[in-house]
């Protein structure tokens, strides 16, 4: 049951309270960019959430197998190689690691779909490829990264922890862009001055928007005693 | 084709201003928004942005004449991933308490497309010293932007400037807290780049006078 | 400018046959060369880099806390890190200038308002009282609920003993044993350092208590 | 061994292999997944950057492409490559980068107060807006008024009522739009200027033929005969012709269809050539063009 609670204020901490877009800034680019119309911020949503998630599965894979101190495949090859102390530290290569899976996963998943789902493609698989070099995907891999290496073994991240927190940082996203290209479809209609026209209104949209979702700040504590009160 | 392209100058120069990556081509916001709550930060990530923009440009440039059309962008992302992990390193051993405020926005720059962008358009294509002089006007260009924020953020929301104080009563319960929260810089954000569109306007519209007959 | 100027006589659209692409030929691991190339490079050049600033960076983490032990457990003078004592969690002996164990530095983390705090407790040698607190790591609401930094906060934990549950509540006057006065507007933040201190304490207070009373029988034997 | 080397070793090792399995398997999958498509889609998707930063504001590089080519969308608007990637693609595309191309406004109306029917004594405030509301100012009800809200919003000094229709001044247009949102009536509108001067729709009444002749002694009845000539150019939609500026040619001769035209609805507006001021120089904007505009408008201002 615990596990369950952890599992869940991880989510909704990721999707609410440090929303991707206005705790973290991460994924501003694609925020700004296909958010003018809801369909589009729709299948941008989507298709962030789903390439975070496999982003975020293989990261954890690599970080927790091959890169951390003391990973099992760098350990193993170490004592054939003829052992002795310390460990064999790959950390310094995750963000090359990080960003070369993330692009080819991605690249293959884009031709995978588009062979075999067409309707599918049309719907979100063009999102695939402008989502390679999205902050917010990076960011997630680096989260996860922190909670990997260097964390005593009984706090360290599993793989559900990991998905757990790129599902979550992908609803974040979806709901974020969602609500901004809703605005913006109104934004279209009214007198706006001229020097803040574009992405200038955006941002101002967006601060207010962020200030809302300040109020989230808090509610996983509250969640938490919650459930404990539940339990108990 | 042959084309020359822009020289050194021109390219340090358009950098800073007419083709400031912040305001005016809008890329490499993340970083923009996130590190600009204080000037040291500020000033740290502007560093470092420069140290792997000029690295990668220079690299890039030098080995212009091997890369493969359909693989130049994996080439680049590999090289500013494997200068942005040095500076992260760099950071983390010289500037710990910066490589701490700053936290996972030092990795992101890998997928800043300011970086891609000018090893793109400048240094793939350009000698090395343009490249060279291109990184210095971009990076300027970026620092102008992350200072002009940090400027107006820790002088309303700290009441300082660099750690100095500035406004009065900075003694005390002084704090504008939302500007140092993420929603200020949404806002200022925001402001600046109305106020940037609004002094281009004017100068484009004071030209328009002076060419214009007898209006 | 020059070349962005619309030129004069523009060409016809290519209007010709749709003409459909052939799948690529050649092997991609050929035109790859330099990306392997490249990759090998960096991968070495990244490790070498590793190995040079990597004991500067381990230097950096060890020291934000070595630093503030001498503030954290009064006496101290040296610092050496054990990580036996208590299994899992990051301990430091505090010794005064004989080498004698004065006290106990502990790292503590847990959930915050915001985000995960990281604190580190200061222990007198037996673990029976709390010597002093310090926040190593916060991103709580500026202005409120990062006060928990203040020196005026962190007093407060000083000197209460580990066999109490603290509570933070906001009351000035009430002064049970395991009270902290919680700062104003930022109850939770104030809770939840409690609540990191309490977990913290019950875990390490048997082990430690335990490693004390071996260093000083083997003092004793000396 | 040390740790060392084995570790500078495993890291080169490391990246080695994941270069390799990576590119492989993209490779395989590159030739098994293929999906056959414009063979030009894939030359200026080769073409652009492919950083798929949606600076473009499609979703990516290969939208972006699929637009071009399909959609004949505009091929500058890559921030990331630059003019060098633009003239690429437009090489690919074997058209003419259009960043320049300004947008300017047009007046959807060609009838000057003589060619008004129906007129009535309009004696209440002298604004369109205000005229709009009462009936019977005019007959047509798509028209303009004439009473230039457009002039009194452009900053530029741009546009004028003469003879009771508004005239944009070509040469003083920056483009800013203001006249299009002043306009009550909606019939002005932003079209791409792709010369100096293009054939534009002067006319903005939707209704049938017998109705407009009517009302008005110019304005286009619907009759087709431009759409039938140049089918891939103008579609009919409410009884007007409506140019697809996208896929409007300068270099294409159009002035059959304006000299098929048996009302006065298509009208080449812009700058006037040469021989147009001279053929015109004694009529009714003589005082306002100056033949020489080479040294009266640059290029920065023409392009708003």
């Amino acid at each position: 049951m615990e596990y369950f609670v952890n599992l869940l204020l991880i989510g909704v901490g990721a999707a609410l309270i440090h929303n991707f877009v206005f705790y973290y800034f991460v994924g501003l680019c694609p925020f700004l960019g296909v958010s003018k119309r809801i369909d589009m911020a729709f299948g941008m949503g989507l298709a962030v959430t789903f390439v975070i998630s496999i982003a975020s599965t293989l990261s954890w894979l690599l970080t927790y197998y091959v890169l951390r101190p003391g990973a099992p495949v760098s350990s193993w090859i170490w004592s054939t190689l003829g052992g002795g102390s310390g460990e064999v530290n790959l950390t310094i290569l995750s963000y090359l690691v990080y960003i070369f899976a993330i692009a080819s996963s991605v690249q293959f998943v884009e031709m995978y779909v588009r062979k075999f789902f067409p309707p599918l493609y049309k719907s979100f698989g063009i999102f695939l490829p402008l989502i390679t070099t999205n902050c917010a995907i990076l960011f997630a891999c680096l989260e996860i990264m922190k909670n990997v290496v260097g964390v005593e073994p009984a706090a360290m991240w599993g793989l559900d922890q990991a998905l757990v927190l790129s599902l979550g940082g992908g609803v974040g996203f979806t709901i974020a862009i969602v609500i901004m290209a809703g605005i913006r479809e109104e934004l279209e209609l009214s007198e706006i001055p001229e020097p803040m026209r574009g992405p200038g209104i955006v941002f101002i949209v967006a601060g207010i928007l962020a200030l809302a979702f300040m109020g989230f700040a808090g509610v996983d504590s509250a969640l938490a005693r919650l459930f404990k009160a539940g339990m108990s | 084709m042959a084309m020359n392209g822009p020289t050194a100058t021109e390219r340090f120069v358009n950098g800073i201003l007419p083709e400031n990556p912040v305001y005016r081509q809008l890329l490499g916001l993340c970083p923009t928004l996130a590190v600009t709550a204080a000037m040291k930060p500020a000033l740290t990530m502007a560093g470092a942005v420069l140290f792997v923009l000029v690295c990668a440009n220079v690299l890039v440039s030098l080995i212009r004449g091997l890369l493969k059309p359909h693989l130049r962008i994996l080439v680049f992302t590999l090289t500013i991933a494997t200068f942005v992990t040095i500076a992260d390193r760099l950071l983390a051993a010289y500037l710990y308490s910066m490589s701490k405020a700053l936290g996972p926005y030092v990795p992101l720059i890998i997928v800043n497309c300011i970086i891609i962008s000018r090893c793109e358009i400048c240094s793939s294509k350009q000698g090395v010293v343009t490249a060279i002089a291109d990184a210095f006007g971009v990076a300027f260009g970026y620092a102008l932007a992350l200072l002009s924020i940090a400027t107006v953020r820790e002088i309303l929301g700290r009441g300082t400037w660099l750690d100095i104080p500035v406004m009065p009563l900075t003694q005390g319960d002084y704090g504008w807290s939302v500007m140092i929260l993420s929603p200020g810089a949404f806002l200022v954000m925001g402001l600046l780049l109305g106020l940037w569109n609004w002094v281009e306007k004017r100068r484009a519209r004071g030209r328009l006078g002076a060419s214009a007959p007898g209006a | 400018m020059a070349d962005d100027r619309a030129v004069e006589e523009p060409r016809q659209p290519a209007a010709e046959g749709v003409a459909l692409s052939e799948p690529p030929k050649g092997g991609a691991l050929s035109q790859a060369w330099l990306v392997l190339v490249m990759a090998t490079f960096f991968g070495a050049a990244l490790a070498g880099v590793e190995h040079k600033l990597g004991p500067v960076i381990a230097m950096n983490k060890l020291n934000e806390t070595i630093l503030q032990v001498p503030s954290l457990v009064p006496g101290a003078v040296e610092t050496t890190p054990d990580m036996e004592s208590a299994h899992g969690k990051n301990v430091f002996r505090a010794l005064d200038e004989n080498g004698r164990l004065v006290g106990w530095v502990v790292q503590g983390r847990g959930q915050g308002f915001a985000d995960r705090i990281e604190v580190l407790i200061g222990l007198d040698a037996s673990v029976a009282t709390i010597t002093g607190l310090f926040v190593l790591d916060q991103k709580e609401t500026p202005g409120l609920g990062d006060n928990i930094t203040t020196r005026a906060f962190r007093d407060r934990f000083a000197g209460i003993g580990t066999d109490v549950t603290l509570v933070a509540q906001n009351t000035t006057t009430n002064r049970e044993a395991g009270v902290i006065q919680a700062l104003s507007g930022a109850t939770i933040s104030s809770s939840a350092v409690c609540t990191i201190v309490n977990q913290t304490v019950n875990e390490v207070k048997e082990p430690l208590a335990e490693a004390a009373r071996a260093a000083s029988v083997v003092r004793g034997d000396r | 061994m040390s740790i060392v080397v084995v570790t500078i070793a495993l890291a080169a090792a490391t990246l080695l292999i994941l270069a390799v399995v990576m590119s492989t398997i993209l490779g395989i999958a590159n030739k098994s997944f293929h999906v056959p498509v414009d063979v030009r889609v894939e030359k200026v998707l080769a073409a652009l950057p492919g950083a798929n930063c949606g600076g473009c504001d499609y979703v990516g590089c290969s939208d972006y492409a699929e637009a071009i080519v399909l959609k004949g969308e505009d091929v500058t608007r890559c921030p990331v490559g630059g003019a060098a990637v633009s003239r690429e693609v437009a090489r690919i595309m074997g058209v003419e980068i259009r960043q320049a191309w300004p947008m300017r406004p047009v007046v959807h109306c060609a009838a000057t107060l003589d060619k008004r029917k129906r007129r009535g004594d309009y004696e209440g405030e002298r604004t369109c807006h205000a005229a709009n509301i009462v009936s019977g100012v005019q007959g047509c009800v798509y028209g303009c008024l004439g009473l230039g809200d457009c002039v009194s919003v452009c900053e530029y000094d741009a546009i004028h009522v003469v003879d009771g229709l508004a005239r944009v001044d070509y040469e003083r247009c920056t483009g800013c739009g203001a006249c299009v949102k002043a306009c009550p009536r909606n019939i002005i509108s932003r079209i791409p200027f792709k010369a100096d001067r293009v054939l534009a729709v002067l006319c903005a009444n939707k209704d049938f033929g017998k109705e407009v002749s009517d009302v008005c002694e110019v304005g286009c009845i619907g009759c087709k005969v431009c759409a039938r000539v140049v089918s891939d150019l103008i579609t009919i939609q409410d009884n007007l012709p409506v140019f697809d500026y996208g896929k409007y040619d300068p270099s294409q001769d159009l002035q059959a269809i304006v000299d098929k035209c048996p009302r006065e609805s298509l009208v080449w507006i812009g700058k006037p050539t040469s021989r147009d001021i001279q053929e015109t120089a004694d009529e009714t904007l003589s005082e306002r063009v100056e033949a020489d505009f080479k040294t009266t408008v640059d290029q920065t201002e023409w392009r708003g």
